[in-house]
C-alpha cells in the first residue's frame, strides 16, 4: 500500500514538491527574478507531470525503427512539452523584458519598494 | 371590436423625435428652432386628434414597430385609455411649449437648445406610453421619459438643482428597474405582456402570494405616480424651472406614472383578479392615507411650488383610488380626472411661474396684493385651486363626483370620508394663497403688470378649458366619452 | 530506468529548487536554475523523453540562463529575499 | 584587447562552424530521430550568441544584420506556413503536405516527409534562431533593437 | 474553394500576417495601419463565412494535415464559437481602426512592433475561438496572453510595466493550472481532442473519479483567473487601465470574452451540464461568485475617480454578468450568458474608445475633470451617454437584452436573490455612469470650441455606439438563428 502510495509513484510526489516550491517563490519572494525562476520551477515542474504520464514500463523512446516491433513510450505528451518548453522560454524573455524596464523606471526590482514608488 | 392597422401612433412618436434632432441642427438660429416645436406640438396634436374618432367608434388601432425579443415586440395600440392619456399631454404640450418660449426667453436661460431637445423627448415618452400595446414598449418609454427629463430637472446646475436631479433619478430609475422586474415576471408567467380588456395574469393559476409581490413591485415601477412613501422626487424636482413643472405635474411624467399604474390595475392585472385576490380594495385604502397625508404636507410648505408639488401627490392619488375602487363610476371618476387634473395643474404652475418671472416671489407670505397688478394670472389660479377643491362649475367637479358616487356604489365609507376630508384639506391650503393675492395689502410698492402674452395666453387658455370641461363635461368629442368607452372596454373585456 | 539513480536525480532536482529560490544572489539563483535544468533533462532521459530532453538542455539551460544572466547585468545581481 | 580575448575569439572563430554544421544536422534529422527545427534553431542561435560574446554587437552585426535578421524572422515563418498554404492551393487542407504535387514523387507520404524535412523544419529552424538571436540583443547590454 | 479552409484561415492569415508586419515597415511605415486593417477584415469575411456554413450544414470539422481527429489537430466550429469568434474579430476589427490615430499618439515610432503584437494576438484569440483541440487552448491562450502582456507593458505610465509584470506572473500561474487540468484529462482519457474528451470522459470518471474531479478543478481555478472573476480579478483593474487605449479596448473586450467562451466549452462540451449539476455542483459555487464579483465590481466601480479605472472594474462586474448566465444552467440564461459576451464586447469597446479619445485630446483621466467635455466633444459625448445607457440596460439596446434573459433565467431557475442582484447591479450602474454624465454635461463649464478626436478615431465609437442600439433593436435575428441552436447544442433539454 505505501510502497504503491510513495515508491511507485514518486515522480508524481516529486512533481508536485516541486510545484509548491515554485509557487511559493511566485507568491512570496518580493524579488521579480526570483519570481520568474519560480514561474520556470513550476512551469517545469509540470512538465515533468506530462513526462510522466507517458512513461511506459519496459517501453523504448519513440523513434521509429524499421520493422521490428517493439513498445514505444507515448510520444504525444512530449510532442506538447516540446511546445511547452517554447512557451515557457518565450514567457522568461518577456518577464525579464519588463524587469529590465521597470528597473530603468525606479531603479529597483523588489516588489515592495517598486509598490513605495507607485504614484 | 375592430382593430384598425395604421402608422399613426407610430407617427405621433416620430413627430417630436424628428423636431428633436431638428432642433439641435438648428440650434443657431433660436426663432427657427422653436418654431419646430411649436409646429410639432400642433401637428402632433392634429395626428393624435385623427385618431379620435375612430376610437370613439369603438375600433382600436395598432401598429406593430418590429418584434425585438421572442413574443415581445416593440408595438403601439391606441385604445380609449391610451387616447384619453395621448390627448391630454399633446393638446397641453403646446401651451407648455409656448409658455417655456416665453419663461426662458424672459430670464435668457442658458442652454436653450438643451432644454427643448430634452422638451421634444420628454414628449415622446409621454405619447410612447399613452400608446404602448404591451408592458414592455410602455417600459421602453417610461425610462425615455426619465432620462430626459433628468436634464431638465437640473437645468440651473446650481448645487441643490443637482442634489434634487440626483434623487429625482434615483427615485424614478430604481422605479424603472422594479418595473423591469415585473415586466420580466409577467412574460416569464404568462409568455406575453401585451395589455388585455381583462387583465393579463388572469387564468394563468398565478400563486395569489405571488400575484401581490408582483403588484407591489409594479406600485413601486410606477414610482412616477409618487404615492407616498415614494413621493419625495417630486418635491426635490421643484428645483426645476416653472414650465418644467408643469411639464412634469400635468404634462407627462407623474401623469405617466398614473397611467402605468392604471394600466397595470385595469390592463394586466385586470378588474376580476383585482377583485377576487382583495389588492383592489387594499390599494384604495393605501391610497387614501397619500391623499390625506400629502395635503397635510402641503400645508406647510410656504414655497408656492412646493405647496403645488405636495397637491399634486395627494391628487395623484385620486385618479389611483378611483381605479382601484373596479367600479364602473369609480373607473370613470378616476380616469377623467387624468386630463382634468392635468388642466387645472398647468394652469395653476403656469401662474406660479408668472410670478415668479414677473414679481420675482416664489414664497406665499409674499405675494400680498399682487391680485390687484395680476387680476388675469390671479383669477387663473382661483379658477384652478377651485378645481382642485373639487367645487362646480370647474372640470374638477365632475371628476369628483364621480368618485363619489364610485365609493357609494362600492360601500366604502371610510373612502367617502376621506375624500370629502380632502376637499375640505384642498381649501384649507388655497385659500391662503387667493386670499393673501387679492385681500392683503401689499408690504411696499408693486411695480410690475401682468406677465408676457406668451406666458399670459396659455394660462388663460387652459383656465377657460378647466372651466368648460367643468360645465359641460360630456360635450361630444370630450374627454367624458372616451373615457366611456374606456370603462366599458374594461368592465366588458372588450367585448 | 534504473530507480535508485532516478531517485537521486529527483532528489538533486528538489535541492536545487529549493537552493535556487532561496539564495540571496542572483547569479548564483540562476546557475542553480540552470543546473535544476539540466538535472530534469538526463530525469527525461531516463524517462526516455530523449526530444524534450535535449529541448530543455539546449533551451531551458542554455538560452534561458543567458537570458537571466544578461538581464541580471542590466539591473542588479542582488536579491533581498 | 587582453590576453584571454585572444584566446577566447580564436576558439570561438574555430568552434563556431562545427556548432553550426550540427546545428543544420539536428534541422535536418527533425524527421526521423530526435531534434528538428526548433532545437536546432537554438544551436544555431547559440553559436551566433557565442560569437556576439566574443566579438561584442558590432562584430556580430557584422555577421548577421539587423536588416538580415528581420527578414529571416519573416521568411522563416513564411516557408512554413506557406507551405501549409500551398496544400490549400492544390485543394488540400491546411498543412495536409500530401496534397502538394511535386515533380517526380508521387507518394503522398515521402511528399509529405520531403516537405517537412526540407521546408517546414527548415523554415522552423530559421525562425527560431532569427528570433532568439533577436532577443538576446534586446537583452545584451548595448544591443538593443531599434525600437 | 478558399472558403472551405475558412476555419484554418481564420487563424493563419492573421498569424502570417503578424510576420509581414515587419518587412512592410522596413519599406514603408505608413502603408502598416491599413494593411493590419485589411488583414483583420479578411479575417472578419473568413469568420462570417464560417458561420454561415454553420447555419447551413451545420458543425464544421476542419483537420490540420489531413491527420482525422482524435489524432489530428481538429478545428471546430459550431453556433457557439462561430458566434464568439464574428463578435471577437469585428470588435478587433473596429480597434484596429480606431487604433492608427491612437498609436501614432501613445507609441511613436514602435508601430511596427506594436501591430506585430496586435495581429499576434489577433490570431491567438481566433485560434482560442475555433480550436477543438484542448491542449491548442493552451498554446494559443499563451500566445495571447504574452502579446496582452506585452502590449499592456507599453502603456504611457510607469506603472503600466508593473500592471504588466502582475499580469504576467498571475496570468502564467493560470495557464499553468489549465495545463494541469489538460494533464489529467489526457492521463485518464489519453486524448486531447475536446469531442472524444467527451466521449470518453463518463467511463474515465468511473474509473478514476479522483482525477477528474482534480482537472474540472484547476480548470475552473485557471479559467476565473483568466476571465477575472471577482476575487481573482485583481490583475484586471491595472492592466485596462494603464495600457494604451487601443489595447485597453481590445483586450477588455475580447480577451476576458474569449477566455469565458473556453470556459463555456470545456464546462458544457467537455464536462457536460450532468456532471457539473449533480456531481461537482460547480455552478451553484460559480453563481453565487458571479453575484459578488457583479455587486462588487460595481461598488469598487463607484469608488473611483479614473475614468479608464472604472471602466475595469465595471468589467469585473460585467463579467459576473456573464458567469452567471452560464452557472444558472438553464437555457434562458445561458442566452442571456452568452449575448452578453457580445454585448459587453460592444459597449466595452466603445467605452474604453471615449475613455482613449478624451485622453488624446485632453489628457483628462479623472472624472471630475470632464467638464464641459459634453461641449467641446459633442459626438464622442452623444456615443458615451448612449452606451451608458446601454450598460444601465434602458431598452431597445443591448444592455436590456442581456438583462432581460438573465432575469428572466433567474426566475426559470427560481434564485430571486440573483433577480434582485440583477436589479441592484443596475441601480449601481447608474450611479457610477451618471457621475459622468453629469460632469461631462451638467456644470456650466466655460465655453469650448468644438474640438473632436479625428475622424478616424471617431467614426469607430460611433459605429460601436449605433451598433449597441442597432442589435438591440434587431435582436431577433440572431436570437433565433443563432442563440436557440446553440443553446440547444451546449445545454440540451
Amino acid at each position: 500500500m505505501i510502497e504503491d502510495l510513495i515508491l511507485a509513484k514518486y515522480n508524481y510526489w516529486i512533481y508536485v514538491t516541486l510545484m509548491m516550491i515554485g509557487f511559493y517563490a511566485v507568491i512570496a519572494k518580493k524579488n521579480l527574478v526570483k519570481k520568474v525562476i519560480g514561474l520556470n520551477i513550476f512551469s517545469t515542474a509540470i512538465f515533468l507531470f506530462y513526462i510522466s504520464i507517458g512513461d511506459v514500463i519496459g517501453g523504448t523512446e519513440p523513434i521509429y525503427i524499421h520493422g521490428e516491433h517493439v513498445v514505444y513510450v507515448n510520444p504525444i505528451p512530449h510532442v506538447l512539452i516540446l511546445t511547452g518548453i517554447v512557451v515557457s522560454v518565450s514567457i522568461t524573455a518577456v518577464a525579464l523584458a519588463l524587469i529590465i524596464k521597470i528597473y530603468e523606471e525606479f531603479g529597483t526590482i523588489e516588489e515592495d519598494q517598486i509598490l513605495e514608488l507607485q504614484s | 371590436m375592430e382593430t384598425i392597422i395604421t402608422i399613426k401612433p407610430l407617427l405621433a412618436v416620430l413627430i417630436p423625435l424628428i423636431c428633436a434632432v431638428l432642433i439641435i441642427f438648428s440650434s443657431k438660429h433660436p426663432n427657427i428652432r422653436d418654431g419646430w416645436s411649436v409646429a410639432a406640438g400642433v401637428v402632433l396634436f392634429l395626428t393624435v386628434l385623427s385618431m379620435l374618432p375612430d376610437i370613439l367608434a369603438g375600433s382600436v388601432i395598432q401598429f406593430t414597430v418590429i418584434e425585438m425579443l421572442p413574443n415581445l415586440p416593440i408595438k403601439f395600440k391606441v385604445d380609449a385609455f391610451g387616447e384619453l392619456f395621448g390627448l391630454t399631454s399633446s393638446f397641453l404640450w403646446i401651451f407648455t411649449t409656448f409658455y417655456s418660449i416665453g419663461y426662458m426667453r424672459s430670464l435668457k436661460e442658458h442652454a436653450q437648445t438643451r432644454y427643448f431637445f430634452c422638451f421634444s423627448i420628454a414628449i415622446v415618452g409621454a405619447i410612447g406610453i399613452a400608446f404602448s400595446a404591451n408592458l414592455f414598449t410602455l417600459f421602453l418609454f417610461y425610462e425615455v421619459l426619465t432620462v430626459s427629463t433628468y436634464p431638465l430637472v437640473i437645468h440651473n446646475e446650481t448645487p441643490e438643482a443637482m442634489s434634487g436631479g440626483r434623487k429625482y433619478l434615483l427615485y424614478l430609475m430604481t422605479a424603472g428597474i422594479f418595473l423591469f422586474f415585473s415586466v420580466a415576471a409577467v412574460y416569464y408567467y404568462t409568455g406575453t405582456t401585451d395589455f388585455a380588456f381583462n387583465g393579463i395574469l388572469d387564468g394563468h393559476g398565478i400563486p395569489v402570494v405571488m400575484l401581490k409581490i408582483l403588484f407591489i413591485t409594479f406600485m413601486i415601477g410606477s414610482a412616477k405616480a409618487a404615492f407616498m412613501p415614494l413621493h419625495s422626487w417630486l418635491p426635490s424636482a421643484m428645483v426645476a424651472p416653472t414650465p418644467v413643472s408643469a411639464l412634469l405635474h400635468a404634462v407627462a411624467v407623474v401623469k405617466a406614472g398614473v397611467f402605468t399604474a392604471t394600466r397595470v390595475i385595469l390592463y394586466v392585472f385586470g378588474v376580476d383578479l383585482m377583485g377576487e385576490t382583495g389588492i383592489g380594495l387594499m390599494m384604495a385604502y393605501f391610497v387614501c392615507i397619500t391623499i390625506i397625508v400629502a395635503s397635510f404636507y402641503a400645508m406647510t410648505h410656504d414655497n408656492l411650488k412646493k405647496r403645488l408639488a405636495y397637491s399634486t401627490v395627494s391628487q395623484l392619488s385620486y385618479i389611483v383610488l378611483g381605479v382601484s375602487m373596479l367600479t364602473p363610476d369609480g373607473i370613470t371618476g378616476g380616469m377623467l380626472h387624468i386630463p382634468y387634473h392635468a388642466f387645472m395643474k398647468i394652469t395653476l404652475f403656469m401662474c406660479a411661474g408668472a410670478i415668479i418671472v414677473t414679481a420675482k416671489m416664489e414664497n406665499i407670505s409674499e405675494m400680498k396684493g399682487i391680485g390687484r397688478k395680476m387680476p388675469i394670472t390671479m383669477l387663473a389660479f382661483t379658477v384652478g385651486a377651485m378645481g382642485m377643491a373639487g367645487a362646480p362649475p370647474v372640470a374638477g367637479f365632475v371628476s369628483k363626483w364621480f368618485l363619489l358616487l364610485g365609493s357609494v356604489e362600492l360601500n366604502q365609507l371610510p373612502i367617502l370620508i376621506v375624500l370629502l376630508a380632502s376637499a375640505l384639506l384642498n381649501v384649507a391650503y388655497f385659500f391662503p394663497v387667493i386670499y393673501t393675492a387679492f385681500f392683503q395689502k401689499p408690504d411696499k410698492e408693486l411695480t410690475f403688470g401682468e406677465a408676457s402674452p406668451f406666458m399670459l395666453v396659455p394660462l388663460t387658455l387652459t383656465a377657460i378649458g378647466s372651466l368648460i370641461l367643468g360645465i359641460w363635461p360630456d360635450a361630444p368629442y370630450l374627454f367624458l366619452e372616451l373615457v366611456n368607452v374606456a370603462v366599458q372596454n374594461v368592465t366588458t373585456g372588450g367585448i | 530506468m534504473i530507480w535508485s539513480l532516478d531517485i537521486a536525480m529527483l532528489f538533486f532536482l528538489v535541492v536545487a529548487a529549493l537552493a535556487a529560490i532561496s539564495v540571496k544572489d542572483l547569479l548564483s539563483a540562476v546557475i542553480i536554475l540552470s543546473l535544476y535544468s539540466l538535472i530534469m533533462a538526463i530525469v527525461w532521459v531516463e524517462l526516455r523523453a530523449v526530444d524534450v530532453a535535449f529541448t530543455e538542455a539546449s533551451v531551458g539551460a542554455g538560452i534561458t540562463t543567458v537570458l537571466f544572466i544578461f538581464a541580471l547585468v542590466r539591473t542588479t545581481g542582488r536579491s533581498e529575499d | 584587447m587582453k590576453e584571454e580575448d585572444v584566446i577566447i575569439r580564436t576558439v570561438i572563430r574555430l568552434i563556431v562552424p562545427f556548432i553550426q554544421i550540427f546545428g543544420l544536422y539536428v534541422i535536418f534529422h527533425g524527421g526521423s530521430g530526435p531534434g528538428g527545427g526548433f532545437q536546432g534553431g537554438v544551436i544555431l542561435a547559440a553559436s551566433m550568441i557565442l560569437y556576439v560574446m566574443a566579438f561584442g554587437v558590432t562584430g556580430g552585426r557584422r555577421k548577421l544584420t539587423e536588416k538580415t535578421n528581420m527578414i529571416m524572422r519573416s521568411t522563416g515563418v513564411l516557408i512554413f506556413s506557406g507551405i501549409g498554404l500551398l496544400a490549400i492551393l492544390f485543394g488540400g487542407k491546411y498543412l495536409d503536405y500530401g496534397a502538394v504535387p511535386l515533380p517526380f514523387i508521387h507518394h503522398a507520404a515521402e511528399v509529405r516527409a520531403l516537405l517537412i524535412d526540407g521546408g517546414v523544419e527548415v523554415g522552423i529552424g530559421i525562425t527560431v534562431m532569427a528570433v532568439m538571436v533577436t532577443i538576446f540583443l534586446e537583452f545584451y547590454p548595448g544591443g538593443t533593437s531599434d525600437d | 474553394m478558399i472558403f472551405d479552409n475558412a476555419p484554418a484561415l481564420v487563424v493563419i492569415f492573421p498569424l502570417i500576417a503578424a510576420i509581414t508586419v515587419p518587412i512592410i515597415g522596413y519599406y514603408n511605415k505608413r502603408l502598416i495601419p491599413y494593411y493590419v486593417t485589411l488583414v483583420i477584415f479578411c479575417s472578419f469575411i473568413f469568420s462570417i463565412s464560417n458561420l454561415r456554413t454553420v447555419m447551413q450544414t451545420g458543425s464544421i470539422s476542419y483537420t490540420m494535415g489531413g491527420w482525422e481527429p482524435p489524432f489530428g489537430i481538429e478545428y471546430a466550429i459550431d453556433y457557439l464559437n462561430g458566434f464568439v469568434s464574428i463578435v471577437v474579430i469585428f470588435i478587433i476589427f473596429i480597434v484596429s481602426i480606431y487604433a492608427k490615430k491612437s498609436v501614432e499618439q501613445e507609441l511613436p515610432g514602435r508601430t511596427i512592433n506594436f501591430y506585430t503584437v496586435f495581429l499576434l494576438l489577433t490570431a491567438g484569440l481566433q485560434g482560442l475561438i475555433v480550436t477543438g483541440d484542448l491542449f491548442n487552448v493552451y498554446v494559443f491562450l499563451e500566445i495571447s496572453s504574452i502579446a496582452a502582456y506585452a502590449l499592456v507593458s507599453v502603456g504611457k505610465s510607469r506603472d503600466a510595466l508593473m500592471a504588466s509584470m502582475n499580469y504576467l506572473i498571475i496570468g502564467t500561474v493560470s495557464a499553468s493550472f489549465i495545463l494541469l487540468g489538460i494533464g489529467y484529462l489526457y492521463m485518464v482519457t489519453g486524448t486531447l481532442n475536446m469531442a472524444d474528451l467527451a466521449d470518453r470522459l463518463p467511463l474515465a470518471f468511473d474509473e478514476r473519479p479522483k482525477v477528474v474531479l482534480a482537472a474540472f478543478a484547476f480548470f475552473l481555478v485557471g479559467f476565473s483567473i483568466k476571465v477575472g472573476l471577482f476575487p481573482l480579478h485583481t490583475w484586471m483593474p491595472d492592466a485596462y487601465s494603464l495600457a494604451p487605449s487601443a489595447v485597453s479596448a481590445m483586450l477588455a473586450s475580447t480577451f476576458t470574452k474569449v477566455a469565458a467562451y473556453v470556459m463555456i466549452r470545456v464546462m458544457f462540451t467537455i464536462f457536460k451540464p450532468d456532471f457539473i449539476i449533480s456531481t461537482v455542483h460547480a455552478h451553484t459555487i460559480l453563481a453565487w461568485l458571479a453575484a459578488i464579483a457583479i455587486i462588487a465590481g460595481s461598488v469598487l466601480a463607484i469608488a473611483q475617480t479614473d475614468f479608464k479605472r472604472m471602466l475595469a472594474y465595471s468589467s469585473v462586474s460585467q463579467i459576473g454578468y456573464i458567469i452567471l448566465g452560464v452557472a444558472l444552467m438553464n437555457q434562458i440564461a445561458m442566452t442571456g450568458g452568452v449575448i452578453h459576451i457580445m454585448n459587453h464586447g460592444i459597449m466595452k469597446a466603445a467605452l474604453f474608445m471615449v475613455a482613449g479619445a478624451i485622453i488624446y485630446k485632453t489628457g483628462i483621466r479623472n472624472i471630475n475633470d470632464f467638464k464641459g467635455i459634453g461641449k467641446t466633444m459633442p459626438y464622442t459625448s452623444a456615443a458615451f451617454t448612449l452606451v451608458a445607457l446601454s450598460m444601465i440596460g434602458i431598452p431597445p439596446t443591448v444592455g436590456f437584452v442581456s438583462k432581460w434573459y438573465l432575469a428572466l433565467g433567474a426566475i426559470e431557475a427560481g434564485m430571486w436573490v440573483f433577480v434582485g442582484v440583477i436589479m441592484l447591479s443596475s441601480l449601481l450602474n447608474i450611479v457610477y455612469f451618471w457621475r459622468v454624465f453629469e460632469n461631462m454635461y451638467f456644470y456650466r463649464a466655460e465655453g469650448g470650441k468644438v474640438d473632436e478626436v479625428p475622424l478616424s478615431m471617431l467614426l469607430p465609437i460611433l459605429i460601436l455606439a449605433a451598433l449597441t442600439f442597432l442589435l438591440g433593436v434587431l435582436a431577433l435575428y440572431p436570437l433565433k438563428e443563432i442563440m436557440a441552436p446553440m443553446v440547444q447544442i451546449i445545454l440540451p433539454g
